[in-house]
């Protein structure tokens, strides 16, 4: 058993900056996790936390079961793969790969088998001899992954591998780590700031903003089910449209929205509605409705995002104890993003009536910013 | 090959040292004997301190090597240990470090200084007891430079004095007549100023102007031929300011600024080469020169008018590193200093000899035909009337002297003014009681 | 004080120099009429002691000076070589700066790496103190350290010499400055594969520092083997001299032959010229790196 | 080992601690640099009030040896010297370097022999520097008389006499010098990029004004560091003087670092010797930071 586990773990730096807070998160084996939310948030730091390349204030980290909060990295048996590779740049594919096993002492016979099988899996046959300066981004990503690999360790952990990579060679890198992990099922820790990333990679993910966790779930769980305003905004793209609104006797008022939703208690409250949410109203449609004034339309070849503005107020998704999820009081436009068909036909400067569907308006508490949930 | 010079300024300030040694030293190093007596077996390994190069270093080492040969019992190591110029100081140097040698060097002039450090071994009582020894075989100049207060504090290693040594060849080509005995000091100035030839970079005389003791002393020879005197009679005041110390300086200035006769060597590391190379008419200097001269025929004189020389007689001096040693070096120094090695060397190096029956060994007429011009320098010793004032501060006063000298000499003063300077410097030394 | 990073120890410095514009009517360059006198004046030194140095003594003292010698004396080498013990020479300086240079490696990259990466107790302030000698001329402590060096019984010694130079804090400011340019990320690799610290240091870090290794490896090796005040102070016996001190010995005795003073002086020059000369843009960069780096 | 420390306990997490290897790394080197470092540091600073012989205990004596400096026409005289002897070293070693530095960056046939020679005396020690001096300026036989003799000028005295001998000092350190100089100066010109030297001589600047307005900027900060550099070597001057005059003739080449060695090392004045160091040091702080001062501003105003 290799899971991995944070039990109130807390890392304040020596210069004050708190950066996890409590963090408690409990990663079984096997599993592809995922540590996501903006840069700054304590991900990385989490991540490193798990390394050894830093030490909890407080709280404890398990891997397999044993408490591994003050040891050195070299005694926690895992591997990582850094953000810019960190490959030995003095050393050949072949020695990098190997230099981990070698300070294992494993036997010279052993390294050689094991490189050998991983430069194989991971087609470096060829590059063996090179150094890292003469290595493509794409092989230098997989000589990295390779070097961490070898080991065979207890935990895998990746530290924004793809973000060096062009577009292309990413969605390559990122099939091909799930691929990896299906074979080598190894428990794995990803931490990325891009939230495509962590929908398609992780069997779970877990959410961080200010160095605090916000939510863990499968990914679907997480962008169905956001857990506050922050995860739902967060998570999606483009993100979630956020609205002020009113709340009385069982129905949410924003700007001409007006929608249905029992479970809310009166007072003012956020609505958020994904852009996948909206969609051109049919005359007769019996959903609620809202104008939207179209100032510029993306077309994405099957569908199309269109950017303009709706009558009400926007809602920032960051709440703090300083910066209240409602702001810019003076505004009564409020900026919103629609994915629409992209057969569709639509000019800037147009004004059409837009439809929100059934069952996908989230309301948020104003004050914590909270999914209430119906 | 060892020059009679003093080093540099302030060895008064070395005496003062060497007096404070008493108290770092006595307790740790004197009293305690505690290695090995030597005929026990064991090997007593002693190390002895020379400024010797060439021939000397090779007579020294042929010696020693003879020695060790014939005493497996007591090992002696001769180092080179640069100038003798500045063996004192290293001496010094070397007690305060801990580490000095057993037997080392030194400059007659240095007896009155370095007598004061505990580390030195007063011989009186083992020349006593020993009758082999002969203590009176030195000649008396000798034996008078070692002893300090009636403390014998060295075994006398080289005598020297000064002369003429003239080179033929120039004196021939300037259609002069050799020097006699009965120069007196102008027909000295007009030869020199007749041999000196500008566009050949010849030159009537060298001079060593380091304003060292070489200086000095080549200055004091004359100062005493005009009579003078370098302190007055009780050592309490200076007395070469006089009209004679004015004469001997001024006309030294003279044959430099205005005759421009003197090559003049402000680094004192070069004139016996250019005597050598045949650039140099005359030189006053010892016997210790001449091997250096093998390109030149030369000739040798008294010093002009009085023939008044001056003897700078050396000493080995045995230091105490234990019992053991001592006697090891007293034995080895015994042996070294016997006029029958004493005539090897001399034989090897054209020093004079340190012992009086040198003079019957059998050879000593093979020595006198190898230097020609030694036997002046033998017959010389009898010139050598007066000596330096054997006190601690002489030292000092010759730095005084050696300035006005060079000053005068370099034209940056009258001979008038730099020895009232200096008189005037040497005056407030000796006030200073005990200093 | 200004840190411009005008090269690093990773570029060549290869003096990537202007065109030269000459102008139109000259046949060559006009730099070049400043630029022969100039190099003759740089030469003639060096040259003149290597042809005085096979003159005969005679020869050597003439006016006007025999400028091209009609035969040659290489025999004075023999004379020079054998009056002193040269040979001891040789061997104490290269012991000295050997030893210094090992040293200098050693401690400073170990000092060096905690003092850029490990975050240890009182690190700071010892570091401030550090700074502090750095700025203090050696011949503020050279009475102390003559006499903490005789307390150790390394008075007229070659370890004398070495002990107090094993370590100079120059070294370790100049490492530390590179260790830091490193990424960070190598040596957390590095640790995550189980490497320790040491091993860091060796296998990592120490390897991808060469250039400035051979930088503090040039300078301190050409600052000992040139070394005078430090030997002067504390040798006394010749055998036990390095190079340089030996030479003012040879100098000082009393007899100064040109042609013998100026053989000893070529020969004690020789091995530095030869290493200058194979490895010119070393010496160049790490002067130039240091003198930039200050 | 029969200790086993729980992975949690704070001995193990202190052991395992960077502190610990911190210190071990640091450790040779900082025992070193104390002992001979900073131990003399502070041990100079206490002699310095003390009269000491370096054989017998020292005893107090006050600021008696500061005071008797103050009065020592001999400590005055080797200030004198070595301030004159900074004054024009400095100036003229920097600015030559300079000149030979803008000189050697171009593409030129035989360039890089240029570049050897004066690159060569770098390697070659101050003793043989001094020694193959002391034969060129010999005032009988030099090279230096004899050319001077063509040219029809008397011989001269250079080392042996005490008006010329300080002046030979600054020119034999110069040679040995120049080449350390240029080659700091021409790493600095590598930072001039060629595009602005052309962009200025479009301008219409001429070859003067485009070297002030556009390269001399580049060469501030170097030529800061070199006079700093060079200022503190000129008031350390001391192989040099030992290995040609020893401070003669006539005490003329008497500099403080010489005169401390003579204080120190002959005549065992352990005491004043390490006044005249911490005034040394003290004179070489202030010179430094007052260049700093000047030179650093200049730099930011210009630049």
């Amino acid at each position: 058993m290799a899971d991995v586990s944070f039990q109130d773990v807390t890392k304040q730096f020596a210069e004050g900056t708190l950066a996890v807070k409590g963090l408690s998160l409990a990663i079984p084996d096997g599993e592809f996790m995922i540590l996501v939310g903006p840069s700054g948030c304590g991900k990385t730091t989490a991540l490193r936390l798990v390394a050894g390349l830093e030490t909890a204030t407080s709280g404890t980290i398990t891997i397999a079961g044993r408490a591994v909060t003050h040891l050195s990295p070299r005694d926690r048996d895992i591997a990582m793969v850094f953000q810019n590779y960190a490959l030995y740049p003095h050393m050949s594919v072949q020695r990098n790969l190997a230099f981990g096993l070698r300070q294992r002492h494993v036997p010279r016979d052993e390294v050689e088998r094991r490189v050998a099988a991983m430069s194989a899996m991971l087609g470096l046959d060829e590059l063996l001899r090179r150094r890292p300066a003469q290595l493509s981004g794409g092989q230098r990503q997989r000589v990295a992954m390779g070097r961490a690999l070898v080991r065979e360790p207890k935990a895998f952990l990746l530290d924004e591998p793809l973000s060096n990579l062009d577009a292309k060679l990413r969605v390559q890198m990122r099939a091909e780590l799930k691929r990896i992990h299906q074979r080598l099922n190894i428990t794995t820790i990803y931490v990325t700031h891009d939230q495509v990333e962590a929908m398609t990679l992780g069997d779970r993910l877990a959410v961080i903003s200010g160095g605090e966790l916000q939510q863990v779930g499968t990914p679907q769980d997480v962008y169905e089910h956001p857990a506050n305003v922050f995860v739902a905004h967060f998570i999606g793209s483009p993100p979630m449209n956020l609205l002020r609104a009113t709340a009385s006797a069982g129905r949410a008022q924003a700007g001409d929205l007006s929608v249905e939703l029992a479970h809310v208690p009166d007072g003012p409250c956020v609505l958020g509605i994904r852009p996948e949410s909206l969609s051109l109203m049919a005359p007769d449609d019996p959903r609620p409705s809202l104008d939207f004034d179209i100032e510029v339309v993306e077309p994405l070849g099957g569908e199309l995002l269109a950017h303009g503005f709706v009558n009400g107020r926007l809602a920032s998704p960051d709440a703090s104890e300083e910066t209240p999820l409602f702001t810019g009081d003076s505004e009564s436009r409020a900026e919103v993003t629609v994915k629409l068909d992209g057969r569709l036909r639509l000019k800037a400067g147009e004004r059409v009536r837009l439809a929100v569907h059934a069952g996908e308006v989230y309301a948020f508490d104003a004050a914590s910013g909270a999914a209430l949930i119906g | 090959m060892r020059r009679v010079a003093i080093g540099t300024v302030g060895l008064l300030a070395l005496a003062c040292a060497a007096v404070v040694l008493t108290a770092g030293c006595g307790s740790s190093g004197s009293g305690t004997a505690a290695s090995p007596s030597a005929g026990s077996g064991r090997v007593v390994n002693i190390t002895l301190w020379h400024g010797d190069t060439d021939y000397a270093a090779k007579a020294d080492n042929v010696l020693v090597a003879q020695w060790n040969k014939a005493n497996p019992d007591i090992h002696v190591t001769a180092l080179y240990n640069g100038s003798n110029d500045y063996a004192l100081q290293k001496t010094l140097t070397a007690i305060a470090g801990g580490k000095p040698p057993d037997i080392t060097y030194l400059y007659g002039s240095w007896a009155a200084n370095i007598v004061k450090s505990p580390k030195v071994v007063i011989l009186n009582d083992m020349i006593a007891k020993d009758s082999s020894f002969n203590w009176n075989d030195f000649w008396p100049a000798e034996r008078l430079a070692a002893t300090v207060n009636g403390k014998i504090m060295g075994v006398p290693a080289l005598v020297d004095n000064l002369a003429i040594v003239y080179n033929k060849k120039l004196f021939d080509r300037a259609g002069l007549s050799y020097p006699t005995a009965q120069w007196t000091w102008d027909d000295f100035r007009a030869a020199a100023k007749k041999l000196t030839i500008p566009a050949q970079k010849q030159f009537g005389w060298g001079y060593p102007a380091d304003a060292s003791e070489d200086t000095v002393w080549h200055w004091e020879a004359m100062l005493w031929d005009y009579n003078g005197d370098i302190l007055t009679p009780d050592n309490k005041q200076a007395a070469f300011n006089s009209a004679q110390g004015d004469q001997a300086l001024t006309m030294l200035g003279d044959m430099a600024t205005v005759d421009h006769s003197i090559y003049i060597d402000t680094t004192n590391t070069k004139i016996q080469q250019t005597f050598n190379n045949g650039h140099i008419g005359m030189m006053v200097t010892g016997p210790w020169d001449l091997p250096s001269f093998p390109n030149v025929k030369f000739g040798v004189q008294v010093m002009p008018a009085n023939h008044q020389t001056i003897s700078g007689p050396d000493n080995w001096v045995i230091l105490n590193n234990g019992a053991a040693r001592v006697n090891a070096s007293w034995t080895f120094i015994k042996w070294f200093t016997a006029a029958k090695q004493q005539m090897y060397y001399d034989l090897q190096t054209g020093a004079l000899p340190t012992r009086q029956s040198q003079q019957q060994q059998p050879d000593f007429q093979t020595y006198l035909s190898k230097y020609p011009g030694t036997d002046l320098f033998v017959k010389n010793m009898g010139n050598a009337v007066k000596s330096r004032p054997t006190i601690p501060q002489y030292s000092k006063i010759s730095t005084f002297l050696g300035q006005a000298i060079v000053s005068v000499m370099l034209g940056k003063s009258d001979a008038k003014t730099a020895l009232d300077q200096a008189a005037q410097q040497t005056n407030a030394l000796l006030a200073v009681p005990g200093s | 004080m200004a840190t411009p990073t005008l090269i690093g120890a990773d570029r060549p410095l290869d003096f990537e120099a202007l065109p030269d514009k000459r102008p139109r009517h000259w046949p060559f360059s006009p730099w070049h009429l400043f630029l022969i006198p100039l190099s003759a004046a740089m030469l003639l030194p060096l040259v003149w002691s290597v042809i005085t140095s096979l003159e005969t003594s005679a020869d050597a003292q003439r006016f006007p000076p025999v400028l091209l010698p009609s035969s040659l004396h290489f025999e004075n080498y023999v004379h020079a070589w054998n009056s002193l013990p040269f040979g001891h020479f040789f061997l104490n300086s290269f012991l000295y700066a050997a030893a210094t240079v090992a040293g200098n490696l050693l401690f400073c990259s170990l000092a060096a790496y905690a003092f850029a990466r490990l975050r240890f107790f009182g690190s700071n302030l010892v570091f401030v103190l550090l700074l502090v000698t750095l700025m203090v001329p050696f011949q503020v402590v050279i009475i102390p350290t003559f006499l903490i060096v005789r307390k150790l019984g390394l008075i007229d010694s070659v370890g004398g010499l070495i002990v107090p130079n094993l370590c100079g804090v120059f070294g370790i400011f100049l490492l530390r400055q590179f260790f830091l340019s490193l990424p960070v990320q190598l040596e957390e690799a590095a640790r995550i594969d189980g490497a320790s610290r040491l091993a860091i240091l060796f296998k990592i870090v120490l390897p991808l520092s060469a250039p400035v290794l051979a930088t503090l490896a040039i300078i301190q090796f050409m600052w000992s083997w040139n070394d005078f005040l430090w030997p002067l102070i504390i040798i006394t016996t010749p055998q036990h001299a390095p190079l340089q001190l030996g030479l003012s010995m040879f100098q000082g005795s009393h007899v100064t032959q040109w042609n013998l003073l100026m053989a000893g002086t070529v020969m004690s020059q020789i091995p530095m010229l030869a290493v200058f000369l194979f490895a010119q843009r070393w010496f160049i960069q790490s002067i130039a790196y240091t003198g930039i780096k200050q | 080992m029969t200790l086993s420390l729980a992975p949690d306990s704070r001995l193990r997490r202190a052991l395992g601690s960077e502190h610990l290897a911190g210190w071990a790394f640091a450790l040779p080197a900082v025992a070193l640099i104390v002992i001979f470092g900073i131990v003399p540091i502070v041990w100079s600073a206490v002699m310095s009030f003390q009269a000491n012989d370096l054989v017998s205990a020292p005893h107090w004596v006050g600021v008696a040896n500061y005071r008797a400096l103050l009065h020592d026409p001999a400590f005055a005289a080797s200030v004198r010297h070595t301030l004159l002897y900074t004054v024009i070293f400095v100036p003229l070693s920097v600015a030559g370097a300079m000149l030979v530095a803008w000189a050697l960056n171009r593409k030129l046939h035989g360039v890089r022999f240029y570049r050897l020679a004066v690159f060569v005396p770098v390697v070659t020690s101050t003793v043989a520097t001094g020694i193959i001096f002391l034969w060129l300026l010999d005032p009988v036989f030099g090279l230096v008389n004899f050319f001077l003799s063509k040219l029809g000028i008397p011989a001269q005295g250079f080392l042996s006499n005490p008006n010329q001998a300080l002046y030979c000092i600054v020119a034999m350190t110069i040679w040995g010098w120049l080449g350390f100089d240029v080659i700091i100066y021409l790493a600095a010109l590598q930072g001039v990029p060629h595009e602005l030297i052309e962009a200025a001589e479009i301008d219409g600047a001429g070859k003067w004004s485009s070297f002030r307005s556009v390269v001399l900027p580049f060469l501030r900060p170097a030529t800061l560091f070199l006079v700093v550099w060079s200022t503190i070597s000129a008031l350390q001057l001391f192989d040099e003087i030992y290995v040609t005059t020893r401070g003669g003739p006539l005490g003329s080449t008497t500099v403080v670092v010489f005169y401390l060695y003579q204080q120190a090392f002959q005549f065992f004045n352990g005491g004043y010797a390490a006044a005249i160091a911490y005034v040394l040091f003290l004179a070489i702080l202030v010179i430094t930071i007052i260049q700093l001062k000047v030179g650093g501003r200049r730099i930011y105003s210009n630049t």
